[in-house]
């Protein structure tokens, strides 16, 4: 198979601390990718870096096989690389509808004085843009609440907004954030079946970092474990449960 | 929606404001009673309310009352072109008095040309009377004259290098280009050339940077505060150069202001500053001895030159009605231009169709600060 | 519910030609030129007003720098057509353009501050600007003005009589108003209030939060621009103390006091605070007190602006009618 | 330039930029635990000096004594300001408050010029105007009283902030207001204290000032605009920032004036606030992440 995305040596420090050290982190395309790791292992901090957010003190990174080392964050996402965030970051007074069509930003775009006469083409290109941005609600299963304001929604509702939002962004690599805090048993089963659905009907790859342990090891195809900002394990689901310095971590156990 | 309900209240103003006196003689007057330049519209405003007053209850002029329209500008350009245009298409009146910035003055000075209406302005600017427009006058004396007493001062001191501290406003800048000029024509040298904001605090480092150029005398031009606090740092100092102040301060205020390092300055002024001390024969004793009395009387407050300008203003439209017996505007404006040797308290106008300030540098005299308080010289 | 998006933007065409027939009437109820005089003022507040709705409304930055960008072109157009000959319509066109590219400039490094540092950057450029205006005697007349501006002109054709400046300030006002609509009912608009909101979550979806910014600055500044070339022909007299900090406060106060978030909101704000100081003119010295107090109360009863007070009256009157 | 004028330069300098540090100071408290910036500061500098004024000229107190009074005035505005003005529309979006005080601000300078006129007026220095002459450059004796109390002042709220329940309360809400109200700090209370504790800074500098700059019921203005720029060159929300972006601005324009042109000082000044502003993006000693509007 192959690698939708390479990371290669990436260290981040924050003053003093070293919040990822050397890591080497792959993505396989039309995987589901898991990274895990206990509090404050680096795992956002790794997903910072790969949308942009946190510049790298060391490393590179080749997505598609370009680098895109210093590609600010909108730069990656125009090359269909979208994610969600751990704390919501969903557009709170604006529409549900309005939240996905700012996912259609990047891929569906005009010149800015066709927005500003108004032109058929600008005409056109909105309703294209609502269009798809109804679809993405759909399939999430949403739809109906294209018409409120975000901030009305119930929280498992606006995780789902925020995934409806990615997805209208037809990313090529989604990258989610602890999509399941916060949601009751039910609400993350459904979500697990909707990522996988969501990888197979557009043929994804997906990078999810997560606490969840069931869902993490029921729908990932590869598990990356991070401790203290380094990798200690990665493998399949089966190997890295199995893996004695995985569980050592987890469970705070001191090494021999 | 909201606008139409804005214009259902202007029309209603407009009907309420339309039933206004008939058969007086309007006059309307535009002055900064409020914001920085306040110091001279108040006293303005004061003085014609005051002589309103005094004329009516002496029966008008030629029999009919005066009215007299203030609006305030509040030393905002705007503002004071709005209120000119309520004064020339809303009142209606015959003739205004003001503004009291020159800023302002040329602003709404076409209006004025354009409707055939007279303006007489209570700032000094030059370029408001030249070159000459038919319908604009002023009182003030000009800053011409004020820089030629002091250059003719300096002369018989024997200077020979000058700086100049100006104001950045309408009034430091009309007078540093003044300044500019008249210096290097008189054979002076002009050494230093600094400024300072309306709102300064602390002209120290001016007055340092001046200090290090050694002129024989230093130049300041400004109104309160800025040339108080000049004088203040001055002494601070322990600079010992002589400094001469503009006309702009002449008012008890600046000796207040200043304290004991307002000694020994000398500046030029209108003789309002001095009333006492004008020789008994001077044609302008009376008329200023008579606006002391009743200004101090009425507002209980220290006269003010600025309130002079305003007073002449108003004075010399009343010769001007009285003489061709008509308040119509285009009258008034044919019969000020005839006006001459006519006392005001600023000096003696004469006025012409080639002249519209009416006065020389003999409306000002020299003064210096002694124990608190102004003294003619000689 | 297809077309629910084009509903909103028709609802607003139809304010828009509303308040254009309402501008193009209003003349005929003016007894004179006095009240001429407050609406073209009005109409020139106005404009800025409605670039700044968009610049702090909606996408959240703030300037103070506006007054400034409004006497840059001001005075550029004023010093080529009056000192050296240039016909008004060029120099207005060159006024206009040359602050849009100073707005760019300014806008490009400034933009990347956040909230009061980014106000106060602004806002010492507005300064700087306005020590230009009044240092700079032999360009600009300095602080006592700069007089005989030739008068506005379109297509070689004079401007002399103020209904026809009222008429164009009226057209360039609903032009501006129209291209704001344009914007945000558009992906510009989206971006814009998306980024207020979140910038990192507005990089996440594609939107190059740098660019929108500056597009939006430089638009609110072309408004303020165009304001100005036509207040600059209109009075044929301007001076520095128009373009002080004090007035670019003046503006902001303008869209709070609109609503923040709605276009017709601000102009009604500029409406209101052009106003407001000359029915006050009668209480003379307290006018100033009154209008601090008008303000406070204003904020304190219409927490979301005028356009929020008369939304809730609309409503509660609307609910009223049903019962 | 020889070394006695630039040693006055830089005292100019210090004198004035002390009058910014203290309208700054000002701002920071109100800030820290409103985020909002208060336009009316200026306007309390203001009201320390007129009231002052009016009270040594018009009532004929004498001077130690009029200094408290004004004090405690202006303490009293500043504390019914808070009360009538800005608790109740708490929880509105700051942008409305800022709106706020600067409705306060002109309500605030209005009244000034109604009850005490237009006038600039002046007091004597504290200590006599005789100056003290050192390498040259000359010191005024009310330097030293400028000086002395804003140190006074300036470890007063160093105390204040880290000895006192009150003050450490107030340090807490500045940091995080919920948190704060959860553990059963009042915060309404604190915001009124922020509000006393500057109008009352302001105050003591606006009397402190006033033998040095005069005073007027438009000072506030020009004063504010200047507080408000050596807040943001020290770093919002810290005191010492504040006082000593006011010291650093003071001095910028007063060698302005000295070394380049008088006209341009201001706007000298405010270059090199910009430029420094776009390399450090919070300020001198700000925290890294500036708040929002």
């Amino acid at each position: 198979m192959n690698r939708i995305l390479q990371c290669n040596d990436v260290s981040v420090r924050f003053g003093g601390v070293q919040a990822l050290g050397d890591v080497h982190f792959d993505a396989e395309e039309g995987g589901i990718t898991a990274v895990i790791g206990p509090n404050g292992a680096g795992k956002t901090t790794l997903l910072n870096v790969i949308s942009g957010m946190v510049q790298q003190h060391a490393g590179f990174l080749i997505y598609g096989g370009a680098d895109i080392s210093t590609a600010p964050p909108h730069v990656r996402a125009g090359l269909g690389m979208v994610r969600t965030f751990q704390n919501l970051e969903i557009f709170s007074n604006m529409t549900v509808l309005e939240n996905v069509m700012i996912g259609c930003h990047g891929r569906l775009s005009v010149p800015a004085w066709c927005s500003l006469l108004r032109t058929p083409r600008s005409v056109a290109l909105e309703r294209q843009i609502r269009e798809e941005a109804l679809e993405a609600l759909e399939f999430v299963g949403i739809a109906d609440l294209a018409g409120s304001t975000a901030k009305d929604l119930a929280f498992g509702r606006q995780r789902l907004l925020e995934l409806a939002r990615a997805l209208a962004a037809r990313p090529r690599l989604l990258l989610l954030d602890e999509p399941a805090a916060g949601l009751n048993i039910a609400e993350t089963q459904h979500l697990g079946e909707l990522i996988q659905r969501i990888r197979d009907a557009n043929s994804l790859s997906v990078i999810l970092v997560e606490h969840d342990m069931d869902l993490v090891m029921g729908i990932s195809d590869a598990i990356m474990v991070l401790s203290f900002g380094q990798v200690i394990s990665r493998g399949t689901p089966a190997q890295v449960q199995k893996d004695p310095q995985v569980i050592a971590a987890y469970l705070g156990v001191e090494e021999d | 929606m909201k606008a139409a309900r804005w214009i259902v209240v202007l029309l209603l103003y407009l009907l309420c404001s339309a039933s206004a006196l008939a058969e007086s003689i309007k006059i309307g007057a535009v002055l900064s009673v409020t914001g920085p330049a306040s110091f001279l519209g108040e006293p303005e405003k004061n003085t014609l309310l005051m002589l309103r007053d005094q004329v009516n209850s002496k029966g008008g002029i030629n029999g009919q009352q005066v009215e007299v329209i203030v609006y305030d500008d509040e030393s905002d350009v705007n503002k004071c072109v709005m209120a000119a245009k309520k004064l020339l298409d809303q009142d209606r009146v015959s003739v205004v008095v003001g503004p009291s910035i020159s800023g302002n003055t040329l602003a709404i000075a076409k209006f004025f040309s354009s409707a055939q209406v007279p303006l007489i302005s209570c700032a000094a600017a030059e370029k408001i009377v030249r070159p000459v427009d038919p319908w604009i006058f002023n009182t003030p004396q000009l800053d011409r004259h004020a820089v030629t007493k002091i250059l003719l001062d300096a002369q018989s001191r024997k200077y020979s290098k000058l700086a100049i501290l100006t104001v950045s406003d309408g009034y430091g800048q009309a007078g540093r280009g003044v300044l500019k000029e008249l210096i290097p024509a008189q054979g002076f040298a002009l050494v230093a050339d600094e400024s300072f904001g309306p709102k300064d605090t602390d002209m120290t480092a001016q007055l340092t940077k001046i200090k290090g150029t050694s002129p024989d005398a230093i130049i300041c031009w400004g109104t309160n505060p800025g040339p108080a606090v000049v004088a203040r740092n001055r002494t601070q100092l322990g600079l010992t150069t002589p400094l001469y102040m503009s006309h702009g301060v002449a008012s008890n205020k600046f000796i207040e202001l200043a304290g004991e390092a307002a000694e020994g300055l000398i500046l030029p002024a209108g003789r309002l500053v001095a009333v006492e001390q004008v020789p008994a024969g001077h044609p302008q004793k009376r008329v200023l001895e008579e606006y002391v009395a009743n200004y101090t009387k009425t507002y209980n407050t220290p006269v003010s030159s600025f309130g002079g300008y305003a007073h002449d203003a108003f004075a010399l439209v009343r010769e001007a009605i009285i003489k061709g017996g008509s308040a119509k505007p285009s009258d008034i404006r044919n019969n000020l231009e005839k006006i001459s040797s006519f006392a005001g308290t600023s000096g003696v106008y004469s006025y012409s169709s080639d002249n519209h300030n009416g006065l020389d540098e003999n409306a000002f005299i020299m003064v210096t600060i002694e124990k608190g308080a102004w003294k003619v010289m000689q | 519910m297809q077309n629910g998006y084009n509903v909103a933007y028709r609802r607003d065409m139809f304010w828009l030609a509303g308040f254009f027939t309402l501008l193009m009437l209003a003349p005929f109820c003016m007894p004179n030129n006095y009240y001429l005089t407050i609406l073209i003022l009005c109409g020139l507040h106005a404009m800025h007003a409605v670039g700044l709705c968009l610049l702090v409304g909606h996408a959240g930055q703030i300037s103070l720098g506006h007054a400034g960008f409004y006497g840059l072109a001001a005075y550029t157009s004023a010093y080529l057509s009056t000192t050296l000959g240039l016909a008004v319509g060029l120099s207005m066109v060159a006024g206009v353009v040359l602050t849009v590219l100073i707005s760019l400039l300014v806008g490009l490094p400034s933009l990347k501050l956040k909230g009061h540092y980014l106000a106060m950057a602004t806002l010492g450029f507005g300064i700087i600007l306005s020590i230009l205006f009044t240092e700079t005697v032999d360009i600009t007349g300095g602080p006592s003005g700069f007089v005989g501006i030739p008068r506005l002109s379109i297509l070689g054709q004079e401007l002399t009589t103020d209904i026809a400046v009222y008429r164009a300030v009226a057209v360039v006002l609903c032009l501006m108003v129209w291209l704001s609509f344009n914007v945000l009912h558009s992906r510009i608009g989206r971006a814009l209030r998306a980024l207020h909101t979140s910038e990192k979550a507005a990089q996440a979806m594609g939107v190059d939060i740098a660019r929108f910014k500056l597009f939006v600055f430089v638009l609110s500044a072309a408004f303020s621009s165009i304001s100005g070339v036509l207040y600059a022909h209109y009075l044929t007299f301007i001076a520095p103390v128009s373009f002080g900090f004090m007035f670019s406060v003046e503006l902001i106060v303008m869209v709070v006091l609109g609503g923040m978030v709605s276009v017709p909101g601000s102009i009604v704000g500029a409406f209101f605070v052009t106003i407001l100081p000359e029915f006050l003119r009668a209480f003379e010295n307290v006018e100033v007190v009154l209008f601090g107090a008008i303000l406070i109360l204003c904020m304190m009863f219409l927490p979301d602006g005028l356009a929020g007070g008369w939304n809730r009256l609309w409503s509660r009157f609307r609910r009223a009618v049903h019962e | 330039m020889d070394s006695s004028s630039l040693l006055q330069y830089l005292i100019t300098g210090l004198t004035l930029g002390s009058t910014y540090g203290l309208t700054a100071l000002g701002f920071t408290i109100i800030f820290n635990t409103t985020g909002v910036i208060n336009f009316a500061q200026g306007e309390f500098v203001m009201l320390g000096g007129m009231m002052s004024v009016f009270l040594v000229r018009v009532l004929g107190v004498t001077v130690p004594l009029a200094v408290p009074l004004a004090a405690l005035g202006t303490m009293l505005t500043g504390a019914l300001v808070e009360r009538l003005a800005i608790r109740p529309v708490r929880g509105c979006p700051s942008i409305n408050l800022v709106i706020i005080t600067i409705g306060v601000s002109i309500l605030i300078r209005g009244l000034a010029m109604l009850f005490w006129g237009k006038d600039t007026h002046v007091l004597e220095p504290f200590s006599g105007d005789q100056p003290v002459m050192v390498l040259g450059a000359a010191i005024m004796p009310q330097a030293f009283w400028v000086l002395a109390i804003s140190v006074i002042l300036l470890t007063g709220l160093k105390l204040f902030f880290s000895l006192t329940t009150q003050g450490k309360a107030m340090l807490a809400c500045s940091f995080d207001p919920k948190a704060a109200s959860l553990v059963g700090i009042g915060v309404q209370r604190m915001v009124m204290l922020s509000f006393m504790i500057s109008a009352l800074i302001g105050a003591v500098g606006g009397i402190i000032l006033t033998p040095i700059t005069m005073t007027s019921y438009d000072k506030g203005i020009m004063l504010g605009l200047k507080g408000f720029a050596a807040c943001i060159l020290g770093g919002l929300g810290n005191p010492f920032g504040a006082a000593a972006g006011g010291l650093i601005l003071g001095v910028l324009e007063s060698l302005g004036a000295g070394f380049v042109s008088s006209a341009y000082k201001d706007a000298l000044a405010f270059i090199v606030l910009l430029i420094l502003l776009f390399v450090k993006p919070s300020g001198l000693f700000g925290q890294k992440d500036a708040k929002r509007v």
